[in-house]
């Protein structure tokens, strides 16, 4: 049965039409790469689906259940959790307390304390490598460190779905690969998340996605296992250019 | 359960014991005394909204009047007479129903607002209610309620000395233990974190999974029945008046939120003291200078907010990050 | 009855006797507390220069007066008035300025059963509460208005529609009370009854609406600012009235300082004005001891402390209620505030302020007669009651083209 | 052209950089490289002044400009591309890339300058009155890049130009930071966390870890020294 | 017909305080707007200004228009002297601390006036005639005010839609950062800007005066400073004309509304007129929650 379902989403900014009629199923367990050029509403997408906007047109469904209309913080509980493009780290508190409030109110709303919400806190930080910051206030991390705790946040809400808006962008090769490995190695173990993530940076999506979605202009204009999309010539046309490609394969 | 987090109450509780047993028995030094904690409940009260919300409430004040109201309605009504000091808590009740209804109406509607925006309509919130009272003449219109006789009636004029000058602020005492409770509670609970969250970061913590629309109600509320409490002994019980030029007063907010500022906001010693302070300064250049006190308390403050910008709990708290003394402060 | 250990009481007398109490220096009362601070200061010097001070069994003992900062505060007066109760050992306290703040510390004097005299707060409902330490020293708002309504009856019976427009506040809505029941009392129709709010920096809808009704008398007020605006409105907007009277503002040099011939001939009730007819001789033709200064010493005392501000009825009134004390005292002969205060009520005298005496059972003052002041020839005149007169009443009021022509309003 | 010498800096109390000394030659592209946290922002910020040094030099020019406010030198050519953005959110595109013309120098060449990044950026043409804050990650990066070419500096150090932009757009503007370098004589300072691209197009490579220089070389040594890449470039 | 005649007498004087409200608030949207300061010492500049104003017409007979010009140096020395001397420890520290800060500032001025020129209330009287418009008479110092008010308001949107200073201000308010690699010199504007910001509070204190030449007195200006805040918002906070727009709102509700309350019986229709305008606020932030002329 697919998790996540969405048909003819549509998302309009005055006369631009951000996200335009997508139709998008995701799979349970499934690693998703979403890529796209700039401005064509990846992140735009996210927001409809974790309810930060809701669609003009279309619907969205979570394992057949209509959440188009759902208050965002409802969403979260049912599973869906997402880091932010622009980081958004709740900046006056510490790391830890940070990505406990992630427990706190993800899937386990209402089953686990303060004290295991510090500790799968510290699990996750432990996973993506913020241990050692776990007391700093959020706000003295420098933006990467922000968009792993980010990522740690999200995962600690035990969701049944991240979405993970370029969390690796700025980060150095090495990193990448670790983190990338990290995130496979979640997806893992727990089984119980399905990560879907957009990236600029096709080392990470290659090594991740199973599949891969392609928009522009608001469209979906490739869908398929992620070989395929990224040897598509529309997409290599609009999206990877000459230059990627080499980058690619060397 | 972590029992090591409860330290910081102990703590607040700790002062207060110190503050009471040092006013009950230094001559003269009751008052005193009660100004500061008078001071500190505002600050705690105002605290349990502003410090976990960042939400500022400038009217908080009218609360505080609602609750003088309340109280001053149920201890004039003569048809409560017979209660004797059972009196008090129809009082209590009233004014915590009367600020409770208000406060969800206010929520209900301008905590959609959101930085000066909501900061502001608090404020016309505040004046709204002061202008109601004397325009359409209720509750006694501009002349307010006098409630020195009907107390003396209901209890009898010793017990109604008593209840003015000590047991109103042994009351006051009691509610700031209360607040100190709640916000403890408040910084260890679901509650507490989403509030924070909120505060950091409203629309990130929406997509977290935190209902911040019922969190800040909540918080609002509970903020607001607190100050009416304190609003009901601290003016009503204790002044014996509640006219609505001085129950509606704003400087009452900025005063709530120079002790929070002082103290650190969102800290449950914060509050404790910033009230200390702000007491201890103003009665003691009062009593040095008379006239002069604010003129010398004016420079003060501005080096106290230089000094420790967010506060002194605020900046301690940092200190003792990783300290033993860490447990302690919060 | 003389008992043994009374010797021990006499040796037990203090060095000094200390009066005093809370005032406001800083904040909304400061005006008010600044003058009462200075009238206090002065009878204080006068008591021990000319008196040496309170008479105790023979013993002169110097008074002092004890005062601190409440910042017209409510929350600040009732830790002020603890401390001066029992570190300053203050028994014979005197009341804060205002009506609310008066109330807030009453509390704490009936504590500590020491006597309380208030010379600023004015509402009556303070007698209403069962308090027993507690006197008065200045006649109760109700008093404040009628005056002027006293007078118009007497000088002119024709002018019958008298308009009342008041701040809304505590004190003003007392004075407003009085007023009305005894404009009613004495036969006037009340054409207008209104009220204007505290913060309210405009007066001219309500202005304009007066202006309507055509009245003869206008009576209102509520303090300095708003008195003085109420004025200078009137005249912006062209209401010629026959007399206007306006609490507390017109009382100040201030007024005539600010609107200039503009305040000719403008009134207001007072509790006292310079100049006033209290004296011995007069003492004497009532019946009654005179006590304290005469009004010239008065003003030379004053004035040393103020350095030359001009004293208005808040510095006379404090004044009035530390001689009160230093009177009944030294009548008492004896410093148990319990003993003064049953001395308090058979007393009746007249200082420079005017008669004091007041009910026994609530301490309000009955005796003490306020007067009407009005602007006459750049100076404020006492003009009602009769006895008390410096000047005749100039009536009816100058219009406003005399008045902007700059024209005085000097009785022939 | 750019001189920084034992240049020291931080924030509150903790220190980031620790006696750092660097060179950009006029008229070349200089690279600093470096992983995560090694304080290559917090470099490029105390030189423009955005944060104060503690301690060092820095010359522009051959002059001694370490406690110039950043707004002088600006005025004097040198500029910035911040790391996360920093466009008006509220302004339009329009308005934004016109602030970068503020400086009395800047705005003399403004035709021209629109000409060149109108070129560069079709895209900000197209949407001169949307407001700066509802473009998406990628636009607001072109929009930062355009705004400080639009102040005309002589020295210009972006930092990770590169990070959010579609891979085809990374080849594009990396093409247009050298097309730019030549054509204007820029000389630039580069933050990458594209290692590759940035040897491709640097000259000369810093590497800093934990706020010391490591290693340095022209790019081809870098390109070719095992030991830096597998310690500091994890590639 | 004698109710229309007071309703359209009470609407014009309702703009002319309307202005004057406008104009009181201007300073404070500019500094909230630039620094995010809530300057809760407001009203203790117009207080000075107000003073400024007294002392420059009794001791030299000096006309207010002229005093305004004096007011808004000293004005903006003291706003340089706040801004140096306070303000720019705290630019990186929570918000609300700054309130504190002004808060402290505006009873340290309000207590050194009182030390200086006591507590008295002080007026004086500039005659310069007054206007007739058959419903209601205007002194012709309000209409003064009234004028000087449009002025200053265009005046200073000119300022900041035209100039480079006010283009380049709008900048810092929106990213320092990014002001910053412009060459925007960050701390020049914030000094500047505090300083016009208090300039403009203490001049409009002179105008004031124009509006209510009496009750001068170190206390006056609290009652300002709560209506300024709440026409700042009216107006859309950071917007100094949205200020001026929102003024003429209050004052009309205020005034306006007088007539048509005084028909209820029983109550006191001008409490109810400050009541209204309140509600009013209310209602119309949750309309538009960013005020009239905010933007999102
Ligand atoms: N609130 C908004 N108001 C107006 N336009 C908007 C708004 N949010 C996004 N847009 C526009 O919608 C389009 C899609 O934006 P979106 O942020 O979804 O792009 P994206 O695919 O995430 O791009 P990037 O890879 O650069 O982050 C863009 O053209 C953007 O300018
Ligand atoms: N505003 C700040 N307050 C406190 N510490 C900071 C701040 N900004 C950065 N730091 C710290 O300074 C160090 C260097 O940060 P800097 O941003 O210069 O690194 P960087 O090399 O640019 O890293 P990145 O590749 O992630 O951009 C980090 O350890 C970071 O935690
Ligand atoms: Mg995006
Ligand atoms: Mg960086």
């Amino acid at each position: 049965m697919s998790l996540l379902e969405l048909k003819g989403v549509t998302k309009r900014f005055g006369g631009l039409v951000a996200v335009d009629h997508v139709d998008l199923v995701i799979n349970e367990g499934e690693r998703l790469g979403i890529v796209g050029t700039n401005g064509s509403g990846k992140t735009t997408l996210y927001n409809l689906i974790s309810g930060v906007y809701t669609c003009d047109e279309g619907s969205i469904l979570l394992e057949g259940l209509d959440i188009t209309n759902m208050p965002a913080y409802k969403r979260a509980h049912l599973g869906l959790a997402r880091s932010f493009q622009i980081p958004r780290p709740f900046g006056q508190i510490t790391v830890r307390e940070n990505v406990a409030i992630g427990a706190l109110f993800g899937t386990l709303i209402g089953e686990i304390g303060e004290d295991e919400a510090l500790e799968i806190g510290e699990y996750y930080l432990e996973k993506v490598g913020l241990y050692p910051k776990r007391n700093e206030i959020a706000n003295a991390l420098t933006p990467i460190e922000k968009k792993l705790m980010e990522v740690a946040r999200a995962l600690s809400m035990k969701p049944r779905l991240v979405l993970l808006d370029e969390a690796m962008a700025g980060m150095n090769p090495k990193d990448i690969d670790r983190i990338v490995e990290i995130i496979n190695k979640i997806h893992e173990e727990e089984k119980i998340s399905i990560v879907s993530m957009v990236e600029h940076i096709m080392r990470a999506v290659v090594n991740f996605a199973e599949r891969v979605v392609v928009m522009n202009q608001g469209k979906k204009i490739a869908d398929a296992p992620t070989q395929e999309a990224l040897n598509d010539q529309k997409v290599i046309d609009v999206y990877l250019g000459r230059f990627a490609l080499e980058e690619q394969n060397a | 359960m972590n029992k090591g987090k409860y330290y910081p109450l102990f703590v607040a509780i700790g002062i207060f014991l110190v503050l009471f047993i040092f006013g009950k028995f230094a001559q003269g030094m009751w008052e005193p005394v009660a100004l500061i904690m008078f001071y500190v409940a505002v600050g705690e009260a105002f605290n349990v909204f502003l410090g976990f919300t960042g939400y500022v409430n400038f009217g908080y004040v009218v609360f505080m009047g609602l609750g003088s109201y309340g109280m001053a309605l149920v201890v004039s009504s003569s048809s409560m007479a017979g209660l004797g000091p059972w009196i008090l808590i129809p009082g209590f009740l009233f004014a915590a129903i009367m600020a409770g209804i208000l406060a969800a109406g206010v929520g209900a509607i301008a905590l959609r607002l959101r930085g000066a925006y909501f900061a502001i309509a608090t404020i016309g919130v505040n004046q709204g209610v002061k202008f109601f009272i004397e325009g359409a003449k209720i509750w006694g219109g501009s002349e307010g309620i006098i409630i020195s006789k009907p107390l003396k009636v209901a209890l009898g004029p010793h017990l109604a000395n008593a209840v003015t000058t000590f047991w109103a602020d042994f009351l006051v005492f009691m509610i700031a233990i209360l607040a100190a409770v709640i916000t403890i509670v408040f910084l260890h609970t679901r509650l507490g974190y989403g509030l924070i969250a909120l505060r950091e970061d409203e629309d990130a913590a929406r997509v977290m999974g935190v209902n911040t629309t019922k969190y800040k109600n909540i918080a609002f509320l509970v903020s607001s029945i607190l100050a009416a409490l304190v609003g009901a002994t601290a003016w009503c019980l204790k002044t014996t008046y509640v006219f609505p030029d001085d129950v509606f007063a704003l400087s009452y907010t900025v005063d709530a939120i120079v002790i929070v500022m002082m103290g650190g906001t969102g800290t449950l010693l914060g509050p404790v003291v910033g009230g200390l302070i702000y007491g201890i300064l103003k009665y003691w250049l009062g009593i040095l200078l008379p006239g002069f006190q604010l003129l010398i308390l004016a420079p003060f403050i501005i080096i106290i907010i230089i000094l420790f910008p967010e506060g002194i709990v605020g900046v301690l708290k940092k200190r003792v990050r990783g300290k033993k003394l860490e447990k302690f402060i919060a | 009855m003389v008992f043994p250990f009374s010797f021990s009481a006499m040796a037990a007398l203090p060095g000094k006797v200390v009066i005093g109490g809370p005032i406001s220096l800083s904040g909304k009362f400061a005006k008010e507390g600044q003058q009462s601070v200075w009238g206090i200061k002065a009878m204080e010097k006068w008591v021990n220069a000319t008196l040496g001070g309170v008479k105790i069994k023979g013993k002169k003992i110097p008074v002092a007066y004890k005062y601190y900062d409440d910042e017209s505060k409510k929350e600040v007066v009732t830790n002020l008035m603890e401390r001066l109760i029992t570190k300053d050992k203050v028994k014979f306290t005197l009341a804060p300025y205002s009506s609310g703040l008066t109330l807030a510390a009453a509390p704490i004097v009936e504590k500590y059963g020491v006597l309380y005299n208030s010379h600023g707060g004015a509402s009556n409902r303070i007698f209403e509460q069962g308090f027993s330490f507690i006197v008065q020293t200045l006649s109760p708002a109700s008093e404040y208005q009628t005056g002027p309504l006293e007078m118009i009856k007497k000088i002119d019976p024709s002018a019958k529609r008298v308009a009342f427009l008041f701040q809304d506040n505590e004190f003003a809505r007392a004075v407003a009370k009085g007023a009305e029941a005894k404009a009613k009392k004495l036969g006037f129709k009340v054409v207008f009854n209104r009220t204007y709010p505290k913060s309210a920096r405009d007066l001219t809808p309500v202005l304009t609406e007066l202006k309507n009704a055509k009245a003869d008398i206008l009576i209102g007020g509520g303090h300095f600012a708003d008195g003085q605006l109420l004025a200078k409105q009137l005249d912006d907007m062209g209401i010629n009235l026959k007399l206007v009277s306006i609490l507390v503002a017109p009382t100040l040099p201030n007024f005539y300082q600010a609107l200039g011939t503009m305040a000719e001939s403008y009134m207001a009730p007072g509790q006292w004005g310079i100049g006033a007819k209290y004296s011995p001789a007069a003492a004497k033709k009532e019946g009654i001891p005179y006590f304290g200064p005469t009004q010239k010493e008065f003003m030379k005392y004053f004035l040393k402390e103020s350095k030359g501000v001009k004293p208005d009825y808040h510095g006379a009134e404090a004044a009035a209620a530390f001689l009160a004390y230093v009177k009944a005292i030294d009548a008492a002969n004896s410093l148990d505030p319990k003993v003064v205060r049953k001395v308090m009520n058979k007393l009746h005298f007249m200082t420079f302020f005017g008669d004091w005496k007041i009910d026994p059972k609530t301490g309000m003052q009955i005796a003490h007669k306020m007067v009407v002041l009005q602007w006459q020839g750049k100076k404020l005149q006492i003009v009602w009651p009769p006895a008390a007169q410096t000047s005749k009443p100039f009536y009816p009021m100058l219009t406003i083209k005399q008045r902007k022509a700059g024209k005085l309003a000097i009785v022939k | 052209m750019l001189k920084i010498v034992n240049l020291e800096a931080g924030y509150g109390p903790m220190q980031v950089l620790w006696k750092i000394s660097l060179n950009a030659e006029e008229g070349n592209v200089t690279a600093l490289l470096g992983p995560n946290g090694a304080g290559k922002s917090t470099t490029l910020m105390s030189t423009l002044g955005s944060i104060k040094p503690w301690g060092g030099e820095i010359y522009f020019e051959g002059k001694d400009v370490t406690t110039l406010p950043s707004h002088k030198k600006v005025e004097m050519g040198m500029t910035l591309v911040p790391e996360g953005r920093h466009v008006f959110p509220n302004l339009t595109v329009r308005e934004n890339i016109l602030m970068g013309a503020y400086t009395k120098r800047a705005s003399k060449l403004m035709k021209e300058s629109l000409d060149l990044i109108y070129t560069l950026f079709p895209i900000l043409k197209e949407r001169p009155g949307q407001k700066a804050g509802t473009l998406s990650g990628g636009q607001q990066q072109m929009l930062t890049i355009a705004r400080s070419l639009m102040t005309r500096p002589k020295f210009l150090m972006l930092d990770e130009p590169s990070q959010g932009l579609a891979p085809k757009l990374v080849g594009e503007v990396f093409e247009t930071i050298q097309k730019v370098q030549s054509d204007m004589g820029l000389t630039v300072l580069l933050v990458e966390q594209n290692v590759d691209i940035t040897l491709e197009v640097a000259k000369y490579v810093y590497i800093l870890h934990e706020g010391t220089i490591k290693a340095e070389g022209t790019s081809d040594t870098i390109k070719h020294s095992e030991d830096v890449r597998v310690a500091y470039l994890g590639i | 017909m004698e109710f229309l005649r007071m309703f359209s007498g009470d609407l014009i004087n309702g703009i002319i305080l309307g202005a004057v409200y406008g104009l009181m608030t201007m300073g404070l949207s500019l500094i909230f707007g630039v620094l995010k300061v809530v300057n809760v010492g407001h009203g203790a500049f117009i207080m000075v200004g107000a003073f400024i104003a007294y002392w420059m017409f009794t001791l030299f007979g000096l006309p207010p228009l002229l005093s305004a010009i004096l007011a808004l140096i000293v004005g903006i020395a003291l706003g340089f002297f706040f801004y140096y001397v306070v303000m720019k420890w705290l630019l990186e520290a929570p918000e609300l601390s700054t309130l504190l800060a002004t808060f402290a500032i505006g009873i340290f001025l309000a207590e050194v006036a009182k030390a200086v020129w006591g507590p008295d209330y002080r007026g004086y009287s500039w005659n310069v005639g007054s206007l007739n418009l058959g419903v209601t008479t205007i002194p012709m110092a309000k209409v003064y005010a009234l004028l000087s008010s449009i002025v200053i308001a265009v005046a200073l949107y000119l300022w900041f839609k035209k100039t480079r200073a006010g283009n380049a201000l709008r900048g810092v308010v929106e990213d320092k950062e990014g002001a910053r690699v412009c060459g925007i010199n960050v701390e020049g504007y914030y000094a500047l800007s505090f300083a016009i910001g208090i300039g403009l509070t203490v001049m409009s204190g002179v105008f004031i005066t124009l509006f209510v030449p009496v009750g001068i007195n170190p206390y006056m200006g609290e009652v300002y400073t709560i209506k300024a805040f709440v026409i700042a918002v009216l107006g859309g906070l950071a917007s100094p004309w949205g200020a001026f727009f929102g003024g003429f709102i209050f004052g009309l509700v205020e005034n306006g509304s007088y007539a048509i309350l005084g028909l209820i019986p029983g109550v006191e229709p001008f409490s109810l007129t400050q009541c209204l305008a309140f509600a009013i606020l209310l209602v119309l932030l949750l309309l538009k929650p960013e005020g009239l002329l905010g933007k999102k």
